[in-house]
């Protein structure tokens, strides 16, 4: 990749989610879905291969009823920053970042389908599509303009809704604004969530929220061990919510082996 | 010359070698590659000119106000208006995907409209003395329900009826002055009421959530108390019983909570006032609750409505469902285009005469009362209806704002309100107009726009510029009287608890929404598990074992109505003796009256 | 891949990489480019009978590649290894220097006719220097009983040229295919028959003994045909002829109608050193 | 020299095949409903580009106007040509609107943005366009068969013979990697 | 040519039909109605494994039971274990023409087949692998050279080609065939030259068989196949490179020794067998060693330097602690032992128990590295998920082994694989006669 010669500020695009508010509703889900045109399922699509760019997980705290207490982690393509995974495994350079914004992008023309960089990936980010894209009759009048469906056969994920990017750099460009500063824009989970636990913005900014709240207490990030660097912090004033972000069996021996989560 | 077959190798070959130093076999090989991109199968999204769209979703009571992203003329993207003094902004996930609807493949386009109309009546042409005419609505309070009061009157029998409720019509709740709140299974947090007013309020009071299962609004609450399943009246008496320093007796033992958490949950509503209590099925003997804690008046007030026009006034009173004789009616009109709660089939069919009723559902999709009904009219579908969506629950004031119609509906739907009206031979062409006419000649209240985000008190409107503004994205909102009435709250007798049989799991109704949505949902109820679909069951891994059912395999669900094929999930956070069931048409026809059920193995 | 496509940079990882991959590319190239351009060149210079022969020598397995002097005892074991082509062998130089061929004793081999007056080939054809300073070159006793009376003779035309272990001519007999090896190297004078004793009369084209040195004659001949005899009998054992031909037992002048089991076409070739 | 001979034939069949017949059957052409002149409308009518195509307030590009745009001077059949005429007949009386074919369409996966080339960048139209904006006649929109792609987006007889399409990512490269702008896939593509 | 028919031949010549014409000389193949009864099931396997492909191409990955968890299945699984059992071919001619092990000369042509049967077959199955077949060229246009896999690719399409070139003398051999002139002047001046492709296939298959290992080694994402290494390389690189060198020459033995059964021939030395294990054995306790420091290495340094304790990869059912033992021990320790062992060695029966015990080990290894790593969370809330291949997946399997099968039939049948069967073949007449 060709880093930048011009004078422009790089950004540091990131999210601070706020797990403590997050009611798990699922509209970031929907509303991702709706503006990234990604289909519905198909028939036979299950959670394990359906396709959502943000998907919202239910943990708990491992503690049989009536001393369970569950929260909700949507959890997206965390645009890791320091040797991000997917980037180097990619065959054909389908996936870089972006040094301007700090997105990983990826893009599904070049993508050959070999789905190692979905091996990669520690946090099941990406999604391959299993079946060509369809939509019910006339629902595919409903698609984005501004984001190119995908067809079967190549991995997708989120990419801070690039769409929204273009069309904010573009407005940028007819208020007669410089290119050298980053632009505003929301991400449509961020605009959706109807109780604001998602902040987005640029890291860089230290005034922005998503940075302070990043900066603030019970700020912690996924899986932060294997020195990914992620760009998604979250927080949560709840130990064992910021402990199930990193160990690989929070909960070991407070019951049975191989429990798992089952309508994560 | 004869040629070999050793020349046409060679022939072969070097056609090969030619080609290999033409443009061709490389332009292929790239053009397939682009071709990959381009394939039948990937839609490609119509260009145009991007604007903004505005109206008020009408999928649920609450009406919040949605900015509509189009490209032309069509919506592609829906989402809250920020700056909306009751909504702000907030949009739930049903409807985000709003505009999906009138392309979903459940959706009915054409419907026996004549022979409906010939059926009902010949119908009422032998109706007996004491049988009805009833149309159910399932929102009351709209402009369409005044429309159908008006055409009931013109019969002798004619019957509106409502869904039962307590709160809602003319009692709503004030959330914004609560700070505490008892909650019995109410999904407070997860689509209740108005979701961007609950979340505005949320910061104001304390929350305790009493729900046998942690549900959305469970884990998002102050506290949970996790009782027993139907022992919700039981918790209700156990408070009153502490408010009014009576023993306790075996309430702890029959909610599974400790007498100290019982105590603590009681005080709190006394002391932390104003409170206010909730309960998901509304039963009397726990809204009652809010007597003793002094909520009326404060978290639960009187409401005006939305001013109507003198000539409407000759209308039948509404009647809730279970106040009717059963088998009593001869003619029901079920009204499904505003979905509102399901009420369960068999409480709806008891009220049906016993021989040849007549029942029509209007609806736009066939999986409500479809099901049942003779005829299923097809009606418009958000966001092709125009209708107006009265004040959810939590509004202390007032409103009026339209659902306007952002694409056009198809040429067969029929309007509910206009095809009963034409039944009973009045005019009901123009109510809204009307109901808004006569709204600006009160003159009360406020008028806010959406796409300038301005408040304008009414007065200062003229009358077609409010009809303009409302159709084009506004909402009218009356003001509050500064000295609130205490209204006498009438709670019937405590329902009668029914009690197991041969089921030995209670079932616990996960919310739902009322009515189809976009199929997009499926990334919410099929590919990630977050919501549960209407044909998953949730068990405890102990309670799947004992059934015979394992994770992931299909099962039975059999309850007092009947049975029902699904799919079980199992989760070790779900309490034993208990099935979770998503609240959807079918489960509530299933068991919405019994909640009891059994799972099999299929 | 290429340096104008998008994506490339000239950095240390390109550079590495795509040298690595290019300079195998070169290398698999090269290898089938020269070995294409040798096998012209071969083709050209009419090297396909040597080729052939050299490729078919060393298919032979070892105990057949065993050098003549092997076969006489002098030497313990050797290999040949210039593909039974004595002319250009210094060790065979030197050996008959030191110790020429003793002249042979008797006509009669194991009932088997081999005249002293004429040199024999180790694929079973022999070599008779006639008087007008040509050959005749015709198949000795035991590929005569081997073929018995052939089914098709293909003999070269008159005027080609043929070379020492090179075709010679080929014998269809009893679905068997036999190329049979060339003795001598020279022009093709005139042809012959089955009938006439011989096959080919050749102009060598050298003369004297060097231009001979690879056949075989006088006392060689018996301990080679007792070692042809042997090879015979294996493979009229394992190629399914039974019972084999008791020792000392004289092969009969038409095998293949002994044998009608076996399969003709592996003897021939085992016997006519042929692949 | 025979054995050479049936190689060569198969080789020089392929190759005017390849070199002169594929171009041609590779291409499928489709004519532009009205036989517009950008010559006309820029002397006779002294308009400029931005006359017609504009941007919108958002900052997206208008493209080709519809017909309203059309219809505000050709109302009624101004000139003498027998183009206006059909135009006026066919398009203007029924108000249908024209189906035009762009040459420049980008493909669905590109997002390309006027506004900043046009007004941040300053690159005038025929840097792109060549000067289409003076042609007397619209050349027949060409479609690769397989790929679906536009063959040319300069629109000018000579970009025709070449063998290679126009629209290929390497031109835009070329510039933005000139201008110091390449950062990632997603600068351009959406 | 002249030809004179002879005037004494009144019998009509035997007929021969082309498949014997075919035949190499002296060899003793089935009859031909044999053969095509031998063929005919394999045939029906191809045909069926053919259509679950096309499934897959034409309608798309979707008839798998591949999902978002298990992004690689069964065929990643199999295609590095046949590439690994395929390593033989190049090990092989590592030894006979660099090395210049000559014995080994005996089984080259039949390594070079199976080689080129196992490389074909998983290049075939990746094609059908990927999502868009269309695009496999990007990989090659648009190389991203730190990726493991387009090192992988580069490598295994290289030294693929190298596989074909070593197969053409093979076939040109062909008794029919060498009749062209230009085929066997070409056949014998390729051979000459082979020693350069053997090479040049010993780098490549170094490489891509330590790639497929960095393949998993290089995933910090998932802890429990990340290993630290030398370089670019991790350590499993290495132990790649290594595990397929040690079972190339079982797999070897293994398939000379069915081949010998099914053919009921004697096809090599007893003692080429005996050299193939005693070389296998030897690098397999290379393996086994070096396989063990680096568990060891990872158990205790980077894995809970990443803060995830090793044992617990194992908690997860059916993958226990036996897994490591079986691969390890059951299937690397105790087959290098055997063939260490002169005595085991010599037994046909010990041979090749061990030698197919190591093949096991080698599948076991590749099994682990694909399926376990990408069934083992690395998130503590994500599920953990089973994965069981679908019909379509495990035809699409079988049809390169029919092919495999198919390729290697017709090999055997109609060119010289095992150089040393005529010989072997007098040999045992030679015993009959006495």
């Amino acid at each position: 990749m060709i880093g930048p010669n011009k004078q422009i500020r790089a950004a540091r695009y990131g999210m601070t989610i706020d797990v403590d508010r997050c009611t798990g509703c699922g509209a970031c889900m929907v509303a991702c879905a709706v503006e990234n045109n990604v289909p519905p399922a198909h028939a036979g699509a299950t959670d394990r291969n359906g396709i959502t760019w943000i998907r919202v997980y239910k943990i708990d705290n491992g503690l049989p009823y009536p001393e369970t207490r569950s929260a909700f982690i949507p959890v997206m393509c965390q645009h890791c920053g320091n040797e991000t995974p997917c980037v180097h495994v990619c065959p054909q350079q389908a996936v870089d970042v972006d040094p301007a914004t700090g997105v990983v992008g990826e893009m599904p023309q070049r993508c050959l389908g070999c789905r190692y960089c979905m091996a990669a990936c520690p946090y099941h980010a990406r999604y391959f599509n299993w079946w060509d894209p369809a939509w019910p009759k006339g629902m595919e009048k409903t698609l984005n303009p501004d984001v190119t469906p995908r067809m079967r056969g190549v991995v997708e994920k989120c990419n801070f809704c690039h769409g929204r990017w273009h069309a904010a750099k573009q407005q940028a460009a007819a208020e007669g604004k410089p290119d050298t500063e980053p632009v505003q824009y929301l991400p449509a989970c961020a605009e959706a969530c109807p109780i604001k636990a998602i902040q987005f913005g640029d890291l860089n900014d230290p005034a922005g929220a998503p940075a302070r709240a990043a900066q603030s207490g019970g700020s912690f990030r996924l899986l932060e061990k294997l020195h990914t660097d992620p760009k998604i912090y979250y927080r949560s004033k709840r130990d064992w919510v910021r402990a199930s972000a990193n160990a690989p069996h929070p909960f070991a021996g407070q019951h049975e082996a191989g429990k798992e989560n089952h309508r994560g | 010359m004869t040629s070999t077959r050793r020349d046409l190798f060679k022939l072969a070959g070097g056609a090969a070698v030619g080609a290999l130093f033409t443009p061709a076999p490389w332009r292929l090989v790239t053009d397939t590659a682009l071709w990959s991109e381009t394939w039948p199968g990937v839609p490609r999204p119509a260009r145009g000119e991007i604007r903004a769209k505005y109206t008020n979703c009408s999928l649920c009571p609450a009406g919040c106000a949605v900015r509509a992203r189009c490209v032309g003329e069509q919506p592609v993207a829906l989402m809250g208006v920020l700056e909306h003094p009751f909504t702000h902004g907030a949009l739930c996930p049903f409807g985000l995907a709003g505009h999906h609807l009138p392309y979903h493949p459940a959706r009915i386009a054409q419907g026996p409209v004549k022979q409906a109309a010939a059926a009902i009546a010949s119908a009422l042409a032998r109706c007996a003395a004491n049988e009805r005419i009833a149309v159910l609505d399932l929102r009351p309070g709209r402009t369409a329900s005044w429309t159908y009061r008006r055409a009931l009157a013109q019969w002798k029998n004619g019957t509106y009826l409502t869904p039962p409720r307590t709160l809602g019509g003319n009692l709503a709740v004030n959330l914004a002055a609560a700070k505490t709140v008892l909650s019995f299974g109410t999904p407070l947090l997860d689509g209740w009421g108005t979701p961007g007013n609950v979340i505005a309020a949320r910061e104001g009071f304390r929350l305790i959530q009493a729900e046998t299962v942690e549900s959305r609004t469970a884990v998002m609450a102050d506290q949970w108390l996790p009782i027993r399943p139907g022992s919700e009246p039981a918790l209700a008496r156990a408070i009153a019983n502490v408010l009014g320093n009576q023993p306790l007796h075996d309430a702890a033992l029959e909610t599974g909570l400790t007498e100290a958490q019982i105590v603590a949950a009681a005080r709190e509503l006394a002391d932390n006032g104003p409170a206010l209590v909730l309960d998901a099925r509304e039963r009397p003997e726990i809204l009652a609750l809010n007597q003793l804690v002094g909520s009326l008046g404060h978290t639960i007030v009187m409401r005006r409505e939305a001013p109507v026009p003198a000539e409407w006034k000759n209308a039948v009173a509404a009647t809730e469902l279970s106040a009717v004789p059963d088998g009593s009616v001869r003619v029901l009109l079920i009204d499904e285009s505003a979905p509102g709660p399901y009420l369960p089939w068999s409480a709806v069919e008891k009220k049906l005469v016993a021989e040849n009723p007549v029942v029509v559902a209007f609806a736009w999709s066939g999986e409500g009362y479809g099901r049942h009904a003779q005829f299923v009219l097809p009606t418009a579908v958000y966001p092709e209806m125009v209708d107006d969506i009265p004040a959810a629950v939590d509004s202390p004031a007032a409103m009026f704002r339209l659902s306007a119609a952002l694409v056009p509906p198809p040429a067969d739907v029929v309007n509910p309100a206009e095809f009963v009206a034409a039944l009973a031979q009045i005019s009901a062409t123009n109510t809204l107009r009307e109901r808004a006419d006569a709204i600006h000649k009160s003159g009360r209240g406020t008028l806010f726009t959406y796409a300038d985000a301005k408040s304008t008190a009414l007065k200062d409107v003229k009358a077609d510029g409010f009809w303009k503004a409302l159709n084009e994205g506004g909402c009218w909102m009356d003001a509050v009287p500064e000295r609130q009435e205490i209204p006498k709250l009438a709670f019937g007798p405590p329902a009668a608890t029914l009690t197991a049989d041969n089921l030995p799991l209670a079932v616990v109704m996960a919310e739902a929404p009322a009515g189809l949505g976009s199929p997009i949902l499926s990334k919410m109820y099929q590919e990630s598990n977050l919501r549960l679909a209407e044909d998953r069951v949730v068990l405890h891994p102990t309670v799947a074992r004992e059934c015979g059912v394992e994770d992931g395999g299909r099962a039975i669900l059999e309850a007092g109505c009947g049975r029902l094929d699904v799919l079980v999930c199992e989760d070790p956070g779900s309490p034993q003796g208990v099935v979770q069931v998503a609240a959807g048409p079918r489960t509530l026809d299933l068991c919405g009256s019994s909640p009891r059920a059994k799972v099999v193995r299929a | 891949m290429l340096p104008w496509n998008y994506g490339f940079h000239l950095d240390a990882g390109h550079i590495v990489f795509l040298g690595a991959f290019y300079t195998v590319l070169v290398i698999v190239a090269t290898t089938l480019v020269s070995a294409a351009l040798r096998s012209r060149q071969d083709l050209r210079s009419r090297k396909l009978e040597r080729i052939r022969w050299h490729s078919e020598f060393n298919d032979l397995p070892a105990r057949d590649r065993a050098c003549r002097h092997v076969l006489t005892g002098e030497l313990e074991s050797r290999e040949c290894p210039h593909s039974f082509d004595c002319r250009e062998c210094e060790t065979h130089a030197r050996l008959v220097e030191g110790h020429p061929v003793a002249a042979g004793e008797e006509e009669e081999i194991f009932g088997m006719s081999f005249p002293l007056d004429r040199l024999y080939h180790r694929g079973h054809t022999w070599v008779r220097p006639e008087s007008d300073g040509t050959v005749t070159v015709g198949l000795d006793d035991l590929g005569s009983r081997l073929l018995g009376t052939p089914g098709q003779v293909a003999l070269p035309p008159v005027g080609s040229q043929i070379e020492v272990n090179g075709t010679a001519f080929r014998v269809h007999k009893h679905g068997a295919d036999v190329r049979v090896l060339s003795p001598v190297e020279g022009e093709v004078l005139e042809a012959g028959a089955p009938g006439a004793g011989w096959y080919l009369r050749v102009r060598p084209a050298a003369s004297g003994e060097p231009a001979f040195r690879h056949l075989l004659r006088g006392a060689e001949v018996r301990p080679w045909l007792m070692r042809e005899l042997e090879r015979l009998q294996l493979t009229l054992t394992a190629e399914g002829a039974a019972p084999a031909l008791a020792d000392g037992g004289v092969p009969i002048a038409d095998m293949s109608q002994a044998y009608p089991q076996a399969d003709w076409d592996a003897v021939c070739g085992e016997m006519f050193l042929e692949g | 020299m025979r054995g050479i001979f049936p190689f060569a034939a198969g080789a020089a069949i392929m190759l005017v095949a390849g070199w002169a017949g594929f171009p041609r059957a590779i291409y499928k052409s489709r004519p532009q409903p009205v036989d517009f002149s950008h010559k006309v409308h820029a002397d006779k009518a002294g308009q400029k580009c931005e006359d017609c195509h504009a941007f919108r307030p958002d900052g997206t590009f208008a493209g080709i106007p519809t017909l309203d745009k059309c219809a505000g001077c050709h109302a009624a059949v101004m000139g003498a040509t027998v183009a206006e005429k059909n135009f006026v007949e066919q398009y203007v009386t029924p108000a249908r609107e024209p189906q035009w074919a762009v040459y420049a369409r980008q493909p669905e996966n590109v997002f390309f943005s006027h506004i900043a080339h046009v007004k941040r960048a300053q690159l005038t139209c025929d840097t792109c366009h060549g000067d289409h904006g003076a042609s007397d006649h619209l050349l027949p929109y060409q479609e690769d068969r397989v790929s679906g792609y536009s063959r040319n987006i300069w629109q000018t007889a000579d970009r025709v013979k070449t063998t290679r399409a126009a629209m290929t990512m390497s031109a835009c490269v070329e510039c933005h990697r000139q201008q110091g702008l390449e950062h990632s896939c997603l600068d351009c593509h959406k | 040519m002249r030809r004179i028919p002879s005037p004494g031949s009144t019998k009509p010549e035997r007929r021969t039909t082309v498949d014997r014409q075919l035949i190499p000389r002296g060899v003793k193949r089935c009859s031909t109605g044999k053969f095509l009864l031998w063929i005919l099931p394999w045939a029906a396997l191809l045909a069926f494994g053919l259509y679950s492909a096309g499934l897959c191409l034409v309608k798309g990955l979707n008839q798998t039971n591949m999902d978002n968890r298990f992004a690689f299945g069964l065929w990643i699984f199999l295609d590095l274990t046949v590439i690994a059992l395929g390593a033989g071919a190049f090990f092989t001619g590592f030894l006979l023409y660099i090395l210049k092990l000559k014995e080994l000369r005996a089984v080259i042509n039949s390594a070079v087949v199976i080689g080129l049967v196992c490389y074909t077959g998983a290049v075939c199955v990746l094609a059908v692998d990927v999502g868009q077949p269309l695009r496999a060229w990007f990989t090659f246009w648009y190389p991203n050279v730190h990726s493991m896999l387009t090192e992988v690719t580069f490598c295994i399409s290289c030294y693929l080609t190298v596989l074909a070139i070593e197969y053409v003398p093979i076939v040109l051999k062909n008794r029919k065939l060498r009749q062209v002139p230009s085929f066997l002047v070409f056949e014998f001046e390729l051979h000459k030259l082979v020693y350069v492709l053997a090479g040049v296939g010993t780098f490549l298959s170094f490489f891509h068989q330590g790639s497929l290992g960095g393949l998993y080694g290089v995933l910090r994402g998932r802890p429990f196949a990340f290993r630290e290494g030398f370089a670019v390389w991790p350590s499993t690189f290495f132990l790649f490179i290594l595990s397929a060198a040690a079972v190339g020459p079982s797999f070897i033995l293994l398939t000379t020794w069915l081949v010998e059964k099914i053919s009921r021939k004697n096809l090599v030395r007893p003692e080429v067998f005996g050299l193939l294990g005693r070389i296998s054995g030897l690098l397999l306790a290379v393996y086994v060693l070096a396989k063990t420091v680096d568990t060891l290495i990872w158990i205790n340094r980077t894995s809970p330097e990443i803060g995830f304790p090793a044992a617990q990869y194992y908690s997860w059912q059916p993958f226990g602690t036996w897994i490591l033992f079986a691969e390890i021990v059951l299937f690397g320790l105790v087959p290098a032992l055997i063939l260490l062992a002169p005595q085991l060695r010599a037994r046909t029966g010990w041979l090749v128990a061990a030698a197919a015990m190591a093949c096991a080990g080698v599948a076991l290894n590749r099994f682990v590295m694909t399926v376990q790593t990408l069934a083992l969370p690395t998130l503590s809330f994500d599920r953990y998920l089973s994965y069981f291949p679908s019909w379509q997946e495990t035809g699409t399997f079988l049809a390169v082994v029919a092919f495999g099968v198919l390729v290697y039939s017709f090999s055997f049948r109609y060119f010289q694989l095992f150089p040393s069967e005529r010989e072997l073949k007098f040999g045992a007449a030679a015993v009959r006669e006495r």
